[in-house]
């Protein structure tokens, strides 16, 4: 009853019903089949995936994967939601893939394959412009730290940073924008993230906060499927191949960081 | 503000599916709570058992569990709903529980000698119920359902759990997209506030209209 | 007409009714007196199946309900006295959500699937009968005690009940209303109606009665015409009983 | 499962502030909710009002929301809040709103009678309101409180948007470690299901107490 | 020792209570009768200040309250009345969440600020005078109506009143625990307190008022000494009133 377009979940049933009864072999196959690939997104996360004014997804992660699905030749249809909802959607076939920034970490290779990374992502620690007692991970001590949800940023600072440097709070924020708000505020010390993404948010809210010191770590994002689709994998891994020398990459990274591939 | 007022057809269709699923939901969530309520009240012992720990469960588990569960937990069993299915099920059930203890309390304090009389004149227990208890126990009822309505239109929020977008999820979507919070917030708080004011004010005349006959 | 053999009741391990052996003709007026907690009460609410009896047996009519019948048998044994029997009690227990004419309606119409119509000019009939023909449109809460209590005597008397069971009718009402009340239930008797009646109206019982029974401790201790009840009761526990009603 | 366990000791940290802030807004919920229904009855014409829209402000926007503003909007007006203070204001205004409601009904449920034997005896208002009155109204508002608190339980959940890590939170931090929702999931409804039978309990317990005289 | 002058009551539009004036003299005692509706209830309540008196003033004791008067002097005169008078309602009005000792304790303790163990002295030898010292620790749902009226008188005279009002304190009780009461009452006025009853009692009226009040539409209608009432009422309306009550 409410403008149906809207509801960008609509899926397909009946091609998912073929799928659980007929058991064919092969993802690949079924969706070639279908000529679509479903792809799991959050739609909040500005500039990989977000919604734009014509209120269609837009972003980096959008970019790629339109781009990955016309080299294997289907058509995208994109599926939004919250995060947990996301992780058990791949899992209970609701959809494909995730092309979500999701980083690939050891943790997560027990449930899922990856394919190989499509960005890396330079993880700096930003401050507010005031600061100057913080420069590099040592000075976290007793500090309060604010990360985001969803990122793989909150169980770094628990299990690596914090048996080498001593304990510091950590503050989990829903999105990325709330962090800065509060480190604008000043009710936290510091933050670490991303840097591309952080740019424009800094731009558009003034806040006064700035990035410091040389990264500390670096994230590899790769696409997210379920376990077991070897052939998926590797047409998937086949197109960020081509994308890599046919130059899409190279239009994707300009469009969206204003810099050449670091993959 | 300017940026709300140039959203304001998106958060619009947002509101609209909180609208959809209150109303889809609470209606169902009515029948249930009624079957249950009577369930509770004169079923034999299984029954009351069964009642009971239906609304134990729901009551004490949150709703976003709940939902999950139905929409990425019955697939596993060969159930696979769409995403407003799972929303109007899963709040169903949910209000439901809710409301059962609403009418159980509502039942409970119409006046013994009500039934007696009923019963004396020849009702059975089942007519009695009908013609004689649920009306009075409808004007009881009426403003603890507004607590449960009102606080049922926020809770479709949860349901963004399924990729269904409303008024909520509309919000957010809009702040990632213009890196700004506050207005947003501040316009779905007021349209969740006129949607609140007018079930309000529906059953309030509702309630007014059973009481007229005090 | 009505007749209940060796009937008990007993609540948990209190017994409140002791084998109760009771028969009342057709177009009989039986006044039960007795202190309180004797279980006048206790025994309307068995005779009308409010209360299940513990034991005995109870023919209303050519209705009958025995102790020992199954559940599915006494289950329409109930429905078939009910349908014999109708009951005032002592707090006004009319629908209040109903007017005055749709409380008289509702039974016929859903008991005995009369049509609307035709319940409602049932209904008009006893409403005027009682003389609230003019407050047929008024809910409950705009009714006097002693209209209540009319309104609530038109309602039974819509089943066409056989016999017709008051519990202190007028107890809850002042003496004016009272009268009101009393001279209906006066007409019911003239009319041949049968009846049970609880009640402290010594005058009514006097008048009305054409027996007396006098209860105490769950036992039925005497059973007399009213002349000779009043003027020499037999047993200590009725004499005592009559004295403390007329001396304060 | 072998996941949950490893990580339990990280949802329990979750579950314990999950009953602090429960348990500290509820007490100051209280109180809120007994001052704004006396104030509902007992004010004059502008405190009535205030305390109607208190209410109607309070239940028909979404509580996100209003967590949201004390702790993101009101630094905007230089108070700056601790996230478990902003939690524990936000909860308990809501709250408030909630019960005051409650306990009007409550309160109104007592019969007139008694207020009036109460000042016929000579006491004052206030007098009857607290010794009379209020001791009555608590037995009957003692079961939708249970609804309140119970419900209240799980909208913790929502302060994690000011960084507290509760339980529900905890859960969504390990979803993101690990990539595996449903067990999860299922663990803390166990856990806020548990905790809400023991509120249950403890308002049953009173509610016997309350009954004994009746 | 009370007083009521040009006194007058209006709901909205109905005048309920025109223009009444009134004496009592301490140890009196009055009986007011009255159709149902005439406004016996209102003209008490009035007195104990349960309602505000659209018009007039009023002395009880030492404590005056006029209508002219601020809100400040009149919550202080409210305060005052209140004091002198005790109530005893027609419904039991006792507080069901306080044992019987408790509901005759808590008025001395809160209003009076006596001590717990004087207040729970004074409270035990008003139960025992009321007969009633074995039910010290009951709640009122255990207790007959009966009981229940004479805690409720009990309770009144825990805070000493100088005059005592009852608003038909037997109506709701059955002709043997209508005795019980009106002994308690009989008992009191023997002792000298000053009351004002209302109630259909007729024997009571005559045994031991030493004034009948009759009502009806607001106004005092009659006032003379019961012997002289209940022979030769000098209203038609009293005499209506009398008739109905003597014949069913
Ligand atoms: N549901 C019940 N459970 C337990 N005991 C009961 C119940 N109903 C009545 N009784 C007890 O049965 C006895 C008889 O009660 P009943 O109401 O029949 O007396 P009654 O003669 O009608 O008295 P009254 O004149 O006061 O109405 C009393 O001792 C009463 O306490
Ligand atoms: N709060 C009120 N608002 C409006 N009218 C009232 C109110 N209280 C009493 N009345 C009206 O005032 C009149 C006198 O009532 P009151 O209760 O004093 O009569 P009463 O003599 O005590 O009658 P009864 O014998 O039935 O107790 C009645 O017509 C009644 O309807
Ligand atoms: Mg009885
Ligand atoms: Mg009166």
């Amino acid at each position: 009853a409410c403008g149906g377009n809207n509801n960008n979940a609509n899926v397909n049933n009946e091609g998912e019903a073929g799928g659980q009864t007929a058991a064919p072999a092969n993802l690949f196959e079924e969706m070639k089949q279908s000529g679509k690939i479903r792809v799991g997104l959050m739609g909040t996360y500005k500039p990989y995936n977000f919604m734009n004014e014509n209120q269609e997804l837009d972003g980096f992660d959008v970019d790629v994967a339109k781009a990955v699905a016309e080299h294997i030749g289907v058509e995208p249809e994109f599926i939004t939601g919250e995060f947990s909802g996301l992780i058990e959607g791949l899992q209970g076939e609701k959809y494909d893939v995730l092309i979500s920034q999701v980083t690939i970490t050891e943790d997560r290779k027990k449930t899922m394959d990856f394919s190989d990374p499509y960005v890396k992502n330079a993880v700096n620690i930003v401050v507010n412009d005031d600061n100057t007692t913080i420069q590099s991970l040592e000075d976290f001590k007793g500090k309060r730290i604010g990360v985001g949800l969803g990122t793989n940023d909150e169980k770094y600072l628990r299990d690596v940073v914090m048996p080498e440097v001593g304990n510091f709070e950590i503050a989990t924020y829903n999105d990325v924008i709330t962090s800065l708000m509060d480190l604008n505020n000043g009710r936290i010390d510091a933050t670490i993230n991303n840097v591309f993404a952080i740019q424009p948010l800094i731009e558009e809210n003034n806040f006064k906060i700035k990035a410091v010191g040389e990264p500390i770590k670096e994230d590899y994002a790769g696409i997210a499927m379920r376990k077991d689709n070897p052939e998926l994998l590797e047409a998937i891994n086949g197109a960020l191949e081509e994308m890599k020398t046919d130059g899409t990459f190279q239009d994707i990274f300009q469009k969206w960081f204003k810099v050449d591939p670091n993959i | 503000m300017d940026l709300v007022l140039q959203n304001l057809d998106f958060l619009l269709r947002g509101a609209c599916y909180t609208l959809q699923i209150t109303i889809v939901s609470m209606f169902f969530g009515l029948i249930i709570g009624l079957v249950v309520a009577i369930a509770r009240l004169k079923g034999n012992l299984a029954i009351r058992g069964l009642a009971r720990g239906y609304v134990s469960i729901i009551r004490g588990t949150p709703i976003i569990v709940q939902i999950f569960i139905v929409y990425y937990g019955l697939p596993d069993y060969g159930i696979n709903l769409e995403p407003l299915t799972a929303a109007y099920i899963s709040l169903s059930i949910n209000i439901g529980a809710y409301l059962s203890e609403t009418f159980r309390g509502a039942i409970l304090s119409v006046d013994k000698g009500q039934t007696e009389a009923a019963l004396s004149l020849g009702m059975t227990g089942w007519q009695t119920m009908r013609k004689i208890i649920l009306p009075q126990a409808a004007r009881v009822a009426i403003p603890p359902m507004g607590n449960t309505f009102i606080g049922m239109l926020k809770e479709t929020s949860l349901v963004s759990i399924v990729t269904v977008t409303e008024l909520l999820r509309s919000a957010q979507l809009l702040i990632a997209q213009y890196y700004i919070a506050m207005p947003f917030y501040i316009a779905i708080a007021l349209m969740y506030w006129m949607m609140s004011m007018v079930f309000s004010y529906i059953l309030d005349r509702i309630e007014m209209k059973l009481a007229k006959a005090y | 007409m009505i007749e209940l053999r060796h009937l008990s009741k007993q609540f948990d391990e209190l017994t409140v009714l002791h084998d109760i052996d009771l028969r009342i003709r057709s177009n009989e007026i039986v006044v039960l007196l007795g202190p309180s907690g004797s279980g006048k009460s206790t025994l309307l609410r068995c005779i009308n199946l409010l209360e299940d009896p513990s034991s005995g047996s109870m023919q209303v009519g050519d209705a009958l309900w025995v102790h020992t019948m199954s559940a599915a048998e006494k289950k329409k044994a109930v429905r078939e006295i009910r349908k014999r029997t109708g009951m005032v009690f002592q707090s006004f227990n009319l629908f209040p959500h109903l007017t005055a004419i749709e409380n008289v309606m509702i039974a016929p119409m859903t008991v005995k699937q009369i049509a609307k119509s035709q319940a409602y000019e049932i209904a008009e009939s006893l409403l005027a009968k009682v003389g609230l023909a003019d407050k047929k449109d008024v809910h409950p809460s705009r009714l006097s005690g002693g209209q209540k209590q009319r309104v609530a005597i038109a309602q039974s008397l819509a089943m066409e009940p056989q016999i017709m069971l008051f519990d202190e009718p007028t107890s809850a009402l002042d003496p004016e209303l009272t009268g009101e009340v009393l001279s209906v239930m006066k007409q019911l008797a003239l009319d041949g109606m049968t009846m049970i009646v609880v009640t402290h109206e010594m005058k009514f019982a006097k008048n009305v009665a054409n027996h007396i029974i006098f209860m105490s401790d769950g036992v039925i201790q005497e059973e007399a015409p009213p002349e000779t009840f009043f003027a020499q009761p037999k047993t200590e526990r009725a004499r005592k009983f009559l004295h403390q009603l007329t001396h304060i």
